[in-house]
């Protein structure tokens, strides 16, 4: 009999694992899950020790995906990193562009027209629309289905990848967001199309659920696995909808009201249990509320110009400074510090990934269940290995 | 109806045979009966396996809103026109896979252990091929009538697991280590409901012999009512049980819990290649078939036709469409389910499943002993037996997802 | 009741399965080399350097060799080298050329900065996406000999784009020419007052030469 | 919330012998911080978080700079008089000066409970070879584990007091912190006729005859470094 508790908070993270009186009891299995593993999302490796199937110990280890994304930002110019953005979180590489240009627009104090800020908006949601897709479906490869989830939900993908194709050029290296606005002013054709896309939204969003969400093996899966409570969660720096899955009220889109959110109406979904089951949910209904803010959106896009003229786009030095810009990703908190020495390139250079934060408590949250649980619960963080690895 | 039944087309296999038979000299006849019975169900369920395999991809495909393998045609130096070569929707594909099966290197791990590691494929196929012996595939047509043709099938089937485990060890790979305790302990918690689900139709028809089990079953209520056993209360909620127990029984999701991809890479077969992997991939098609093969036998009604004006269709016909009808079941079901836990897979075992068949033993057996009932009393046995099949099932399906349901979710506007 | 959310599930999956038959927009994929996938205009692949006519690319190339891709490429995978001589280009200006220009589409990562950043509207960004080679080095090291497409073909992948950039060249050209011509006429109303004022001297000599193109400087 | 020099006077009133230095930022963002001394760090840290009225419990960022050492030469006026007594000369007399480098580490603090922030702390090590210690804030804020992990790794900074303190993103056996300004990185280049001259220039280091290799079957013009 293995009773396995998370470690108390501020020690040691390694598990206690009381052993009640048994003599039977055979030798722990230490198992490498990973770096070669179809559940891993990438090249994620977790080095578990099994007593059984119950998982005892679990170490995650990184690393395999790492490039020195920093390094290389510190490097060249402010703008040459723009397309490394893309390649760190590469399935959301519209938010993450956001995200630097934000930080780099305030280090430099630079504006952002209107109609700029409108599109980011547009964009950012979509770009959480792609991502909780994918994030939906691969958590049911991960509980075994046979790809029929994940390929639903990748033809929503696909719908909105197209569009970012036909906007920026590329499906998902977008490279789309510089310093002061953005690179290209969508064709109304475009809007039409992205507008009639989020409108038909919804009626895939029902199938979905119909299909799964009331499913009794997903309910015995999900319902209970992979608890986190609020307290050690916030104390843990986990953001995002992993956060609000415990019922933590935090999104940055509301605390920092950044970007023109502000101008829209929408809610922020919250759990309560902090379960896995309780972070798909939060994916499902964060996509709706996002289907509500794009359909506002393109009713209230403004004319103009996409790109502040005082923009620069070579020679580009900001002031000696430094900043943290920060904004609601589809993983969590997605932040830039940048520290300027008045030089082309960054003094400093620093990306703060949701992805490996969130992974902080993956052990405590794995203790005591099986590997097929562990699986389920890595997936239900939503990890992307190009932004754990940098 | 023995027009029909005496038609050339019902009799033409059995007579082929014994004519071959007869050609022969006399010591030799008994050998070459059984010979060419092993040859035809070796050709008719290899070439089914083949298909099987297609058809899968296909329906999954079509499931997932995808086309499936559509490109493998004819090779290139056959006469056919262009567009026949081309346009084979990909029925080809078994062939082909099976040529790359043949052509792919087999690794086997250092540290394995070489015997068993090579055993563990070649005994699967056996043992899954040994469960066809006794099923009456039509009038007639069953290849050796056993009297305890039942409890032979479990022997067999249950046999394959073991050379799971014996895969899963031999491999010396953690994961097939896994997958093989996986593998025994499903064993374990399933041969039971399985038993346990097919013994109200033992009970029924009085004979553990297969092709009797078919006989009962034959007969039709105003002539479009056939008494299958499907389409009694007790039978329904055994067939139920069956499916559910069958699918863990060969390892099909959601219960294919020894090959998890998502969780144990491939279990078992991790560190299998080439054509064992292949072998490994036809037993598990063979266990299917000859399970659904059962399920068709025991509450399908087997070859028996649904109508009375139907029995012109020879009887193998009836019973390989229900064959087909049971696999497209499994397929779909693989399509659209998630894969179970370990522990909720042994506690639906044995927290739902046994107890409910052992409540429908007992329904079946109130079911034989009013069998003389007659007139108002029947609706009273269809009653009684109905309130059997149906308050258990809620009673006993609602502890098993107990504090377990959708949940409704509070928003924060600020 | 235990198991109404599968059988609901099995409903939503055989609802799809029909509909694949009848509802092509249901379908997830492409029959990919016999139906082609029509490309965006936006959609980028890899850089190509333009030249104003196909028949002599080399000789016309919009790219002057000033650096600017070489320097802002993230992956640093475009290597120049500057002419030490200096030829006409399309529109008869004197310029720099370049006489390599390489780039590794191995490390290309498609960002398409250096058709941003070009101020000579040199650099564009291909359409091409099916680039195999069977050598890693030399297949995918495209020389400018390689990467040189006429401005036609920049038109035919990017319509739009391209027109845009045309007008504006040739707003450029217009202007430069305007400039030349004044700047020409102002030399030359100079050179007749010159010549004018002292009467006496022999006469200047002939001023039939043509306006010389402006320096690049200029 | 209240202001951080405010912040910075509780602090220097409730911890006695605590240095706690205002670090202003000039550029646009005026994210000022504070610079904590490491010896009274997670006294402080905890404080922060637990105050009522900051409750910073959310630790969003922790990273680390380098500061490598920086040699200024200051040129001072110096007038000589002459001992002659003629006029005084003005001559330029130079003095070289180190100025001492340290590595840095920076968190960033918020507050989930008030929804304020960022409070910006800092921390320096003495120097960059030998003293490299400072206080680990993962037993206040567990956010700083594997971040704290990244710049012990990236960057050379011992955390005292960290749980598990090993390298989270390079390899266990590696030696060098990369992300360190001086930072050389390893000459193992593989031979490859890149257009990249430097790539290609300390490739050739390792090969005696590399145009033998790729290049011979290459259609492209020589590359010349």
């Amino acid at each position: 009999m293995i009773t396995a508790a998370p470690a108390p908070f501020g020690q040691s993270s390694g598990p206690t694992v009381r052993r009640v009186n048994d003599p039977l009891h055979g030798d722990l299995l230490e198992v490498s899950m990973g770096p070669q593993h179809p559940s891993t999302h990438g090249v994620f490796r977790m080095d578990v020790t099994l007593d059984g199937e119950v998982i005892v110990k679990l170490k995650p280890v990184f690393g395999y995906l790492h490039r020195n994304h920093e390094k290389i930002a510190e490097n060249t110019s402010y703008l040459s990193s723009m397309p490394y953005t893309d390649r760190l979180d590469y399935l959301c590489s519209m938010s993450t562009n956001w995200a630097y240009a934000m930080a780099v627009e305030k280090l430099s104090g630079q504006a952002v027209p209107d109609r700029a800020q409108y599109l980011r908006v547009i964009l950012a949601e979509l770009t959480r629309i792609v991502n909780h897709a994918c994030l939906v479906g691969f958590l049911f490869n991960d509980l075994g289905t046979s790809f029929t989830p994940l390929l639903y939900a990748f033809r929503e993908r696909e719908k909105i990848i197209d569009l970012f194709e036909a906007l920026s050029g590329s499906r998902m290296m977008c490279n789309y967001q510089r310093f002061g606005g953005c690179r290209v002013d969508p064709t109304p054709e475009w809007l039409a199309a992205a507008s009639k896309l989020v409108d038909n939204f919804p009626r895939f969003l029902d199938e979905y659920e119909t299909m799964l969400t009331g499913n009794e093996i997903l309910l015995a899966r999900t319902q209970g696995v992979g608890r986190l409570d609020p307290k050690h969660a916030v104390n843990a720096g986990i953001t995002g909808p992993v956060l609000r899955a415990c019922g933590v009220n935090y999104d940055l889109r509301k605390v920092d009201a950044y970007g023109f959110y502000p101008r829209f109406d929408f809610r922020v979904p919250l759990g309560e249990h902090g379960d896995t089951y309780d972070r798909y949910m939060m994916r499902i209904l964060e996509m709706r509320e996002s289907v509500k803010i794009l359909q506002q959106a393109f009713k209230v896009l403004p004319a103009g110009p996409i790109m502040d003229p005082k923009a620069k786009l070579r020679g580009f030095r900001p002031k000696p400074g430094e900043t943290y810009g920060r904004l609601e990703g589809p993983k969590g908190e997605l932040g830039f510090y940048l520290l300027s020495d008045g030089t082309p390139n960054p003094y400093r250079y620093r990306v703060r990934p949701p992805s490996l934060i969130n992974l902080t408590l993956l052990e405590e949250m794995c203790l005591g269940h099986t590997v097929a649980d562990a699986v389920v619960i890595l997936g239900s963080i939503d990890i992307v290995l190009g932004e754990v690895d940098r | 109806m023995s027009a029909s039944t005496d038609s050339f087309l019902e009799r033409a296999p059995i007579e082929a045979r014994d004519w071959l038979v007869q050609l022969l000299p006399a010591p030799l006849q008994w050998f070459t009966h059984h010979l060419i019975t092993i040859g035809a169900i070796l050709a008719v369920f290899g070439l089914f396996f083949a298909f099987t395999t297609v058809a899968e991809r296909k329906l999954l495909g079509r499931l997932q809103n995808r086309l499936g393998p559509n490109r493998s045609g004819l090779p290139k130096f056959s006469a056919l026109p262009w567009h026949l070569k081309h346009k084979l929707f990909g029925l080809t594909q078994p062939f082909a896979d099976a040529v790359k099966a043949l052509t792919k290197e087999d690794i086997v791990p250092a540290a394995a252990d070489k015997l068993l590691h090579f055993l563990a494929p070649v005994l699967v196929v056996a043992f899954s091929l040994l469960t066809f012996a006794v099923l009456p595939f039509g009038r007639n047509m069953v290849p050796v009538d056993l009297d305890a043709g039942l409890l032979y099938f479990f022997a067999a089937g249950s046999a394959t697991e073991l050379t799971i485990f014996m895969a899963g060890w031999a491999s010396r790979n953690k994961y097939s280590l896994l997958a093989a305790m996986r593998a025994l302990a499903q064993v374990i918690s399933y041969e039971l409901p399985l038993l346990l689900s097919v013994v109200p139709v033992v009970l029924v028809a009085g004979t553990l012999s297969t092709n009797e089990i078919v006989t009962a079953q034959g007969g039709w209520s105003f002539g479009i009512l056939p008494h299958w056993n499907i389409f009694t209360p007790w039978g329904f909620i055994g067939f139920l049980l069956f499916l559910v127990a069958a699918l863990a029984e060969c390892n099909r999701s959601p219960f294919d819990l020894p090959e998890a991809e998502s969780e144990l890479i491939a279990g078992h077969l991790t560190e299998y290649s080439g054509f064992k992997y292949a072998l490994f991939f036809m037993a598990e098609y063979f266990g299917l078939t000859a399970l659904s093969g059962l399920g068709v036998t025991l509450f399908l009604g087997g070859w028996q036709a649904p109508c009375d004006f139907l029995p012109f269709i020879p009887s193998y016909v009836w019973f390989m469409g229900k064959l087909v009808m049971m696999i497209v079941f499994f397929i779909w079901v693989r399509g659209t389910l998630l894969r179970l836990r370990i522990d909720q897979l042994t506690r639906l075992a044995w927290q739902f499943i046994v107890p409910l068949a052992l409540i429908n033993l007992g329904n079946a057996a109130f079911w034989a002993l009013t069998a003389s009932w007659a007139g108002p009393l029947q609706l009273v046995r269809l009653g009684v037996s109905l309130a059997l099949v149906v308050g258990p099932f809620i009673l006993l399906g609602r502890r098993l997802n107990i504090g377990r349901g959708p949940r409704t979710y509070r928003y924060a506007t600020s | 009741m235990l198991g109404s959310g599968i059988i609901k599930g099995l409903a939503v999956t055989a609802k799809n399965f029909v509909g694949s038959y009848f509802v092509p927009e249901r379908m997830v994929t492409e029959q990919y080399p016999e139906d082609r996938p029509k490309l965006p205009e936006n959609y980028r692949s890899f850089p190509l350097l333009v030249s104003e006519t196909a028949e002599d690319p080399m000789g016309t190339l919009r790219c002057v060799a000033c650096q600017i891709c070489e320097k802002e490429c993230p992956p640093q995978c475009i290597y120049i080298e500057k002419s030490k001589d200096k030829k006409p280009d399309a529109t008869g200006k004197m310029q720099l050329y370049p006489v390599v220009f390489a780039i590794d589409t191995s490390v290309c990562m498609s960002c398409g900065l250096c058709a941003e950043l070009c101020p000579f509207d040199s650099i564009k960004m291909d359409q091409v996406f099916e680039v195999a080679a069977t050598n890693r080095f030399a297949g995918l090291l495209l020389n400018r000999e390689q990467l040189a497409k006429s401005n036609a073909y920049y038109h035919s992948i990017r319509p739009v784009e391209a027109a845009e950039v045309d007008a504006r060249l040739a707003a450029d050209r217009q202007a430069a020419e305007a400039k030349a011509k004044a700047a020409a006429a102002a030399k030359a109303a100079a050179a007749a007052a010159k010549a004018a004022a002292p009467a006496a001297q022999p006469a200047p000599a002939p001023v039939a030469e043509a306006p010389k193109p402006p320096s690049p400087a200029a | 919330m209240e202001a951080l020099d405010q912040i910075r006077d509780r602090l220097l009133a409730r911890f006695s012998g605590a240095s706690v230095a205002l670090v202003t930022n000039p550029g646009p963002a005026a994210e000022h911080s504070l610079l904590l001394d490491p010896a009274h760090a997670r006294e402080i840290a905890l404080f922060l978080r637990d105050d009522s009225a900051l409750q910073l419990d959310y630790c969003s960022n922790a990273t680390g700079i380098d500061w490598p050492e920086k040699e200024i030469v200051e040129t001072k006026k110096v007038s000589v008089l002459d001992p002659a007594g003629g006029p005084a000369k003005i001559t330029e007399e130079k003095t070289k000066r180190v100025e001492p480098g340290c590595l840095e580490a920076v968190y960033h603090l918020y507050s989930m409970a008030l929804r304020h922030g960022p409070v910006v702390i800092r921390m320096r090590t003495a120097n960059r070879s030998d003293k490299v210690n400072l206080p680990s804030l993962t037993p206040v804020w567990r956010s700083c584990d594997f971040q704290e992990r990244e710049i012990f790794d990236l960057y050379g900074i011992v955390f005292d007091g960290h749980p598990d303190l090993r390298r989270l993103l390079m390899w266990d056996e590696f030696k060098d912190h990369p992300m360190r300004k001086d930072y050389v990185d390893p000459d193992d280049f593989e031979w490859e006729p890149t257009p990249h001259a430097g790539v290609l220039d300390r490739a050739k280091m390792h090969y005696s005859a590399p145009a033998t290799l790729a290049v011979s079957a290459a259609p492209q013009p020589e590359v010349k470094p």
